[in-house]
């Protein structure tokens, strides 16, 4: 069998000005790569920005649980208050897993 | 001028209508599906048209007809942001940051307003200069700045202020005005006339489909009326005829046509709804979008669109006809 | 009438044949990678011009021109979904839900026939009634009622009728065609030059791009042919035939010109693959999409597209010329 | 660390026509929020009314575990039988994953 | 409760050019279905040959446990050497998951 | 020929302008948003338009005028993969697969850069012949198989050679090119006319809308540029004025006129960016794509628009003119 390495995929749904920040931050914080898809959605909190340009854009990045912390730590504090955002980590195998560490 | 004759004019042109028929499609829950990239290719189709036949007009404009109102507009996007602040501080008692937030987009400049403004006096046989795009683009951002500034002088450290000002200078629509601007500039009448006809003769159309979308974006936006209070729905229409009586005023002092003052008066009066949301929302996120969204997208807009538009040119006309 | 002549002049139309390289682009399986949502916008794009066109042309006409072609509509469209259902029971031996499903589908319209067969007559000199594509819109929702009233009688319950209603009543087809309508006829003809270039100029141009797209998507539903079975085959071209004489019969009862009963036959002959699809979906879930889809999209399209529009000139100029 | 609530994520993907009333079920019972991503695909069964226009949609909800049960009772009784849906149900770990219950 | 079977939820992020190739890879391993979404993204390799096109496919399929591998294996052996691709597995629960098998 | 006013002629053409200002806004991280399924769009309008713009000529033409100019690109399309090939591994000591993956795209042909050299050529008043688009289709493809065949000689195995072909014959640029001219061909322009406005007219301003866009992902590979080393950036200017000199030479020998062999220069000087990458991609997968997209993309594509047309229509003023 192929070995698979148990990793984190994260994601983060945001309202679409943050776009081009999250990736920023995910990178120095030490993400090796991401996938984008623009998305749509509602969510508890009102009107956004971005709501007229009607999207917003989900983040997907597979990381080691250490990166996945320390993401979650810069939006809680960095994004949360203020900006449309929600984030989740699943456990995931991935196949050459060790390239993303 | 017979300012009757022009309102309804105005009301029946076609791209009031589609803006009508926009709302109307948002109201009765109709599906169209306007395609989000539609709607964004229609706009840098717009903005690069305007700029591009505003460029090949540049060549005939020399700079003793220009620098009179390049300055008017400078001056107007510095004033508007302050008094829009002063009075939602003063008499609509919001708090520094919201108010910034409102008053950078009401000092800065709706293309659409000003494109319908343009469309209408052409209409009524009284074009504008040839060089307006050129101050649209000028308008853009002065009043934002000044709108951040006003909130930074007390609340130091926003780490994103140098972003929200990139944002606004490379932003979709400074660019593309002042792209289309520089080829159009560049290219000349003669090298113009082969793009012409994509350009040109499609563009009445073109905004035709693009106010249908706005229309039902706008209409989006009315379901927050109650949430913004009575005084911001006030705000929107009253603000937007003292500033286009300023830009009337400041334009035809500038000397320029009833046309082109009127216009301008249009520009003024208009609040941005592209550029700078998307600055304020980098720069002063704590604001909330549903005040100024919806003032200057489901208020201000279709004030401007309807009625506000020929009552700068019926002004226009009585200062400079 | 040449009616040789018109088929060959049909068939080599820059129309017919994108359709014809659309569906050689799905038999070769070539990626072309026409984007979903440039259908979308030229859907939108066709719908809204010939309800403007028609809106504009519609204060030519008075009522007393209007009536009787307009009640002949309605009543084709009660018409004919009972005479489906009743050959796809009778004959077709297809079980009460499926055979309701399908005529729903020959009862309404498809407006992209609707267009080709005006191509069509303008093409032979032979124009039809300016108010036609009010028509197209009456002609949409009745059948798509009757249909399911057909189920319904026998069938209580089902949550989501008035669901369906809504999808049709405010479709992108009837709510784009009535509101083109509207906005043309309040513009009226001066107001709407401005936008005619890019609505009428660029017409059978984007006509050529969407149709490349359409013989696309009907190609795919060839595949299902060997599912639907012969007699389904032959109930897509046959029904038509009969439909597109009643429609030719009534229209030229109700006064219309040659052109007119004969874009009326088109219409009456056409099944919808729009409005009704997503109306059936929501309604009659239970019904098979293969049957209805592939027979409308698959088989009557093209044999409209074809054969039929030249047949129904025929027929008008026999009966009318 | 940030807190981070342990959830499902429940995703589903149906055909384009029944956008509205998924949105509708999952609110009323009880999700607080959704992400919409339009997107294709083949499954077992044949065409779609959808299919034509060439699309599904793929609707992902954060959810409590209730929701999630709810919400695949209604799937299985309202939607299964006539329609093109499929739906799974995955745990996450949630930022500030209190209000999504 | 309504029935969920446990299975897992394939998703390969690749670049654009080997979507056919992919789908037929796994169908031939047994997939019964797949959910695709367009994507863009950036990862460790550099340019490709769909970058200029812009955008990525995120293919998803809900497969048992033996197709995963299988499918992992292929990726590793005809995809991996030469192409961006990323693959990755989780555990889902389906509605009626019994026809994914 | 005044030389230096055509290469300022071509440089302050509104699609140069354009190129560079995408490439600016790239450069300026200018968030224009330019939705990636416009730029497939104007593709497929682009390549229908030519398509059907050279069939209705190509019934003008005769096969006695056909045959020598065919044969002179096909020849073309054989000689210009295995004379970039050696240069690639001779002088720039390239291993065989990258050579081959190169070689393929500077024997292919991009189509905008025909559009391109056909504007200027019709600017400068010297059009090239009306069935140029017929042999744009027919310089596309041999190129593709002769460079994957180099490689394939010593490896043998490659399991998807015949997909990568299947795309190149199949892809948009070829089979929208070769559909577009067989329905031009069959509609006759008299059927054509009725598209003309939508296919004709707009066609240039639609490919300023296209150049804005490829000058932005054009300038993404800039940043490549020290990656792919000094030899390959000299490679993507002098073979382009190779192998452009040779397609002027045999052009003119085949008794094209001036603006026809001129053009083909351009052609055959041009690297394809979008059938071959996705060719090589698939049959030559370990080929390191920074090579060829940098060069095609980023060196040969905008050399070609400024400074490489101009100078192939002075060549071939100066053999034939
Ligand atoms: N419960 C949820 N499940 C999935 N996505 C959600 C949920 N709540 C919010 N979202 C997404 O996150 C965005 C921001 O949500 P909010 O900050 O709650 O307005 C929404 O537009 C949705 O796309
Ligand atoms: N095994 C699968 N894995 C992922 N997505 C699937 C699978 N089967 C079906 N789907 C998705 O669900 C939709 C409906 O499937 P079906 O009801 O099987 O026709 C398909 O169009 C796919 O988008
Ligand atoms: N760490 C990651 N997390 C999520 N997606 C990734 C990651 N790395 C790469 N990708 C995706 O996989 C594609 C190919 O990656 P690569 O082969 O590393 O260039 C990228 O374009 C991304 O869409
Ligand atoms: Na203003
Ligand atoms: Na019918
Ligand atoms: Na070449």
């Amino acid at each position: 069998m192929v070995s698979a390495v148990e990793l984190k995929l994260l994601t983060i749904v945001a309202e679409r000005v943050l776009e081009e920040r999250l990736i920023r931050d995910l990178r120095s914080l030490g993400a090796r790569g991401y996938t984008k898809t623009e998305v749509t959605g509602e969510g508890s909190r009102g009107v956004r920005a971005s709501e007229w340009e009607g999207k917003n854009v989900k983040i997907e990045a597979i990381v080691s649980p250490e990166v996945a912390d320390r993401m979650f730590e810069r939006l809680a504090e960095a994004y949360f208050p203020h900006f449309a955002v929600i984030a989740y980590v699943i456990p995931v195998h991935v196949v050459r897993g060790d390239k993303y560490i | 001028m017979d300012a009757l004759g022009a309102l309804t004019g105005n009301l029946l042109s076609p791209i009031v209508l589609a803006f009508a028929l926009g709302m109307l499609a948002t109201l009765l829950r109709s599906p169209i599906g306007f395609p989000e990239e539609l709607y964004r290719a229609l706009s840098i189709y717009l903005l690069l048209a305007i700029g591009l036949k505003g460029g090949v007009e540049l060549r005939h404009a020399s700079l003793a007809q220009l620098w009179a109102p390049a300055l008017a507009t400078v001056l107007l996007g510095l004033i508007t942001p302050v008094s829009a602040y002063g009075i939602l501080r003063r008499l609509g008692r919001f708090d520094r940051i919201n108010a910034a937030a409102i008053a950078a987009h009401y000092g800065s400049v709706s293309a659409v307003t000003f494109i319908a403004a343009q469309s209408f006096g052409r209409s009524l046989g009284v074009p504008e200069e040839g060089f307006m795009p050129t101050l649209v683009a000028l308008l853009e951002v002065p009043a934002i700045v000044v709108a951040l500034l006003l909130v930074r002088m007390r609340t130091p450290g926003a780490a994103s202020w140098s972003e929200a000002l990139h944002e606004v200078l490379t932003g979709p629509s400074v660019f593309l005005l002042l792209g289309g601007v520089g080829v159009g500039y560049l290219a000349g009448p003669e090298r113009f006339a082969a793009v012409a006809p994509f350009f040109v003769s499609g563009f009445q159309g073109a905004l035709v489909l693009f106010l249908l979308e706005l229309g039902m974006v706008a209409a989006r936006r009315l379901r927050d009326l109650r949430r913004v209070g009575p005084f911001l729905i006030g705000f929107g229409v009253l603000v937007p005829m003292l500033h286009g009586a300023l830009g009337v005023l400041l334009g035809s002092w500038a000397g320029l046509s009833v046309g082109g003052s009127a216009v301008l008066g249009a520009m003024v009066a208009s609040a941005s709804y592209i550029a700078a949301p998307a600055a304020v929302r980098i720069a002063l996120p704590e604001a909330n979008p549903t005040y100024y969204l919806t003032a200057s997208l489901g208020i201000t807009f279709p004030f401007n669109l309807t009625l506000g538009i020929p009552l700068y040119f019926w002004l226009a006309h009585l200062i400079g006809g």
